[in-house]
């Protein structure tokens, strides 16, 4: 095991597959010359030549629509688009083009590709570099969607997304890219649509993804050490396909389930998971379902606001005790 | 402007077009015409339901690029895509079916008429949101390029395409990246009902945006199907030969309204008339008799294709329905809808 | 009282805002010489003249820019964007630059505008003419949504978001433009944000929006009749604001919660409000939440299989006495 | 290309330059650059969060429009926006207060560098998604046709934003409604890191599309406040007297990185070298000097900007930050954040 970043571990994982696959390719904006404006691709471009690894023009929809067309003819492209804000310029290509055509043509097409972007907060960048986007991907039929929080989970997850043949978001969260992690050495592929259970508890079963998996753990930490407050963390990793089983499971054991979610209130990603267990694991619950979001407003740009807005471990601690006393 | 009036040396070079050539085009573009009539009735007849976006009057365009392409070629169309899909020998029954929502349909019914698709032929779909698949068909034209197989992609759209972004974005990436790709601009005067003239800052909307990308602009009587055979082969020979892209405008019209519901009533009196007589399919069939075919010749092909129309619809009436079983299949690659485990 | 159709009720509220005020203007794509291919605002142009009724090129980012800017400088532009699917080819526009502007600029801002959308299914138009698309506007921080079920709404609720002096996505059903109903006479402004109770019932209480509202009450009275089932139906009318009074007042009076959704499932408004009721009347609740929803697909577009995959009032009829049962 | 030689001849006709506006023309530089410099360094001192991205080095061409515009005219902006909203005469302390993410910022900091406005001075905003300002400036420009008021709205963007769909929507648009509106290119030479020449399929990226929408091409010396004044004051002019929309490109240089986190090592060598030369405030210099100004005089201006820059700086520290209690403030009109009842 080798200590990465979470930033490494992307170029790794791309690296692995493309030696592996002559059929990967990669382009994105200043991803290639440069390496990417969060570093998390130096070195592909020397390693694979400028046939493979692609510098585009600021053209979102040309990109992604390259993608789209490289797919269904025999290529694994992975594209970049630079801040997961920026899908909104090339929505189209990604909601009504990639997710629909596979099921539009009854199967005849494939869509073997990834899309890899930088997701959410605690840069300082505003309202149009720092959404949590990852509920707009979710609520797309025909997409994958997947959100991991440490590097050897980018490595395995983003090396299972290029070989899978169906269309794969990939969300980097971009305050986790300093982050240092032990990933598996070699060839080193995981699974999509398996979450994770970090930690065991008793009281309340927490679920949470990428940056807030981090402060899930924290909190988890505080609440039983200062409060006697015993918690389950599951991290999702994977949005779809979303592993219900191992979630119900979990929020069955404890009686309690609180999502903390990145992304703002309103259609988040923990609205479906709530929905989902105030259905199917309703009489295992003790008490209500309690959702921490972003507020429903955009982001403020400054530090102190920015650490405010969203969900902070104080926060995470605070509201757990009010739920659960 | 002035470039525009080049365009035409660029066919100067080429081969005659032979006498098979010629018949292949016409009976390719009477497949057209008499499969899209066949349409229409079924439409009144209530055997399609919704809507449906008629290539009558424009196909000599679909039918020139579908003489002209190498089997292994890609396409990609709009919405108005019935003819280009007929074009590269999807079936007929196939189409038909899929706008009767049947089981036969190239699409067993889930795509619809906006959105043939046959793979096996080489049309690799039909997109109804404007101007999404000129990147797409650039990504297509990239990965020929990638493989080294030299196939070409052709991408249709209409002149009100042109004003959206995608198409400024697909046209600029592929000049960049030089790309096998051709694009052509089938201009039929109109957006849905609004006259492109009066939503689009220059004449010709495809032609006079040609240099923004730094290509030749090319204009062609898009119901001269030789004109369009002779445009749409150098094109592509230059896309095969890693010359790049071209984009073609091609002027011609729809002789029915927009869509199924639209009675065509924007139309400046006298208009249609004008281009009914400028009618490819008529046009053409005066063109061979003066080249020596004669009338039965042509009489057999016409009688050939309107049987293979009438054994088309046939297939398509006896299909099944769709089961409603297959609802929730192939949205995923494991031919499942299973978002969660 | 006259009746109106559906579609007669958008055209009439326009000219009613239009004839009081005189910022008020009205762009999109053969919306001004045709009528709309929808033919639902017919005669503005005629009415109102050519500066303030205007055709517009296939460019949806720019009516939606233009739109954004004459809000901004004094107009109150209303902008058609003709299928709700092409909102992901300006989606930047609406999710981040009209959405976000007033709180970016701290409020220096106002965008006092409407954009109206033919949204959802039952035309057999295919995936990508077809979806019902509220939940992705729902999911934006700064966006007002109103989603009518009956002319008088769609009279009383677009004179509303016309009026209002934020940004209003306004979701007309397709399939219900053709259909009459009662529309009060004379100026018309109805309130956002508020939801109806179409119907009182004891057992469970439906919460419906736009063309669910009908098969809401129809699957009601079916299962009042045959089955002896009483339902309370909410007709929610407006996503954001959301008026949660009405909502969990009903809810806790017959303890039983059950969406009907057009949307696809993933995060659609129906797991926004189930998370709701599961944490704010979750004590009153005796059973499980349930979603009727669009299943995760993209929609087909042959007749049999559109009818079999949006919800119908067969199909909530039985999934209702399963749950109640 | 033919057309770009002629467009100097657009400002041929216009009057010369007084010597008042030509201090002004320096002194709004100095402003610009003095600002620009004493954001880097309060970088350096992590007084600034977050990203930003400093136009030094392109200063003359937010100057000239700043000087050109009329009060109540309108300018767009990117996150490279700190030139263009200084030169409009918004608050330098509520630029620097908005950097450093202070009470006094313009935008309370909420917005922070990337999305500068003051509406009061018609600072219509900054936005930091390529292209969506284009369209948006042109909504203004129909607000004003549409008010009758002879506003006139300015819209900046770099080179790299010409290859994105909603420039070529905002151009046709603009052009067919013939609005009041001035879309300014400047080149800069690259992207990000990325040269522009390698992902543009002309070599000047706005001037060689501007036929595409019946544009004249006009290229100017982005450097030369003089002539960036002369042709801001014809475009501006013809957009005020109902001429319809202008496309110019100025080539500048930046002479810093892409943003705070760039080195800028994707640069040749030599390059940056070359464009110091090139310097837009030190060549204005030279050249007031030559035209007869004494050195006292400019020395005056310096030094006079020097303690605004000073002053700002020292109010914008002093400022409180912002409070908490404001996170949840002006969503909406009515200034709360509620989505519910
Ligand atoms: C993004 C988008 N905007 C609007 C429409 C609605 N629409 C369908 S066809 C059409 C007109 C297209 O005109 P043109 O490109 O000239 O093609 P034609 O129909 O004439 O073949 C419009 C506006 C759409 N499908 N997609
Ligand atoms: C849609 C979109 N894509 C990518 C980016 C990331 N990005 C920010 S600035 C920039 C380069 C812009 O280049 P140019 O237009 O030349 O302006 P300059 O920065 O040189 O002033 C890019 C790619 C963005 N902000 N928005
Ligand atoms: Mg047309
Ligand atoms: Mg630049």
């Amino acid at each position: 095991m080798a200590e990465l970043t979470y930033r490494d571990a992307v170029a790794a994982a791309i690296a692995q597959e493309m030696k592996r696959d002559e059929s990967v390719v990669f382009l994105g904006e200043d991803v290639a010359a440069a390496g990417g404006v969060f570093k998390a691709t130096v070195g592909l471009l020397e390693q694979f030549g400028p046939k493979r690894v692609r510098d585009c023009p600021i053209s979102e929809q040309a990109i992604l629509g390259a993608a789209m067309g490289a797919a269904m003819t025999g290529l694994k492209p992975i594209a970049e688009i630079m801040f997961s804000d920026f899908l909104a310029v090339c929505w189209d290509i990604v909601a009504n083009e990639i997710a629909k055509i596979r099921y539009m043509t009854d199967g005849q097409v494939s869509m073997p590709l990834v899309i890899r972007t930088a997701n959410g907060a605690g840069s300082r960048f505003g309202a149009q570099h720092s959404q949590a986007v990852e509920n707009w991907a979710m609520m797309i039929p025909g997409l994958k969607v997947v959100a991991p929080a440490f590097p050897a989970d980018v490595k395995g997850l983003l090396a299972a997304a290029i070989r899978d043949p169906d269309p794969v978001l990939f969300f980097e969260q971009k305050s986790l890219y300093p982050m240092k992690g032990e990933v598996p050495d070699g060839e080193y592929v995981d699974q999509l649509g398996k979450a994770k259970v970090l930690r065991q508890g008793k009281d309340v079963t927490i679920v949470a993804l990428a940056l807030m998996v981090h402060r899930a753990l924290d909190a988890a930490a505080i609440l039983e050490k200062e409060y006697g407050i015993s918690a389950t963390v599951v991290d999702v990793r994977s949005l779809v396909p979303l592993d219900t089983q191992t979630i119900l499971t979990e929020v069955a054991k404890t009686g309690r389930l609180v999502t903390i979610e990145e992304n703002p209130r309103l259609c988040g990603w923990g609205a479906e998971i709530a929905s989902i267990a105030a259905e199917e694991c309703f009489w295992d619950l003790d008490g209500p379902i309690h959702r921490i979001t972003t507020p429903h407003i955009p982001l403020p740009a400054a530090d102190l606001l920015e650490d405010n807005t969203i969900p902070s471990v104080e926060r995470i601690v605070r509201e757990i005790r009010q739920q659960i006393d | 402007m002035s470039a525009s009036t080049k365009s035409k040396k660029t066919t100067g070079a080429l081969p005659e077009i032979g006498r098979e050539t010629r018949l292949e085009l016409y009976r390719l573009q009477l497949e057209l015409r008499y499969c899209e009539k066949r349409a229409y009735d079924l439409f009144l007849q209530n055997l399609i339901k919704g809507t449906s976006h008629l290539s009558l009057g424009q196909e000599a365009i679909a039918a020139a690029f579908g003489v002209a392409m190498r089997p292994d070629d890609y396409t990609f169309c709009t919405y108005r895509g019935h003819a280009h899909t007929l074009a590269r020998g999807a079936s007929m029954e196939g189409v038909l079916g899929e706008l009767m929502g049947r089981q036969c349909g190239l699409l067993g019914g889930k795509g619809g008429s906006m959105h043939l698709t046959d793979v096996a032929k080489g049309v690799m779909g039909s997109y109804a949101i404007i101007g999404a698949h000129l990147p797409i068909a650039a990504g297509a034209a990239w990965s020929a390029q990638y493989r080294g197989t030299k196939q070409v992609a052709v991408c249709f759209f209409g002149d009100g395409t042109t004003n959206i972004g995608a198409f400024h974005e697909a046209l600029n990436f592929s000049v960049v990246w030089k790309l096998p790709v051709v694009f052509v601009c089938e201009n039929n005067l109109y957006m849905e009902y609004t006259p492109i003239s009066a939503v689009t800052a220059v004449a010709n909307p495809a032609s006079d945006r040609a240099s923004a990308y730094g290509l030749p602009s090319i204009n062609v009587d898009g119901n001269d199907a030789d004109e369009m055979y002779l445009t749409a082969m150098a094109a592509i020979e230059k896309a095969r030969d890693g010359g790049g892209p071209s984009l073609i405008e091609a002027r011609t019209y729809r002789h029915s309204g927009h869509s199924r519901a639209d009675p065509g009533k924007y139309r400046p009196e006298g208009e249609l008339e004008k281009w009914l007589k400028l009618d490819p399919v008529v046009t053409y069939r005066e063109r061979l008799l003066k080249f020596g075919f004669n009338d039965p010749t042509l009489k057999d092909v016409e009688n050939e294709v309107h049987r293979k129309v009438d054994a088309a619809t046939a297939t398509a009436k006896a299909s099944a329905l769709p089961l409603i079983a297959d609802i929730e299949k192939n949205v995923w690659a494991d031919g499942s809808a299973a978002w969660r485990n």
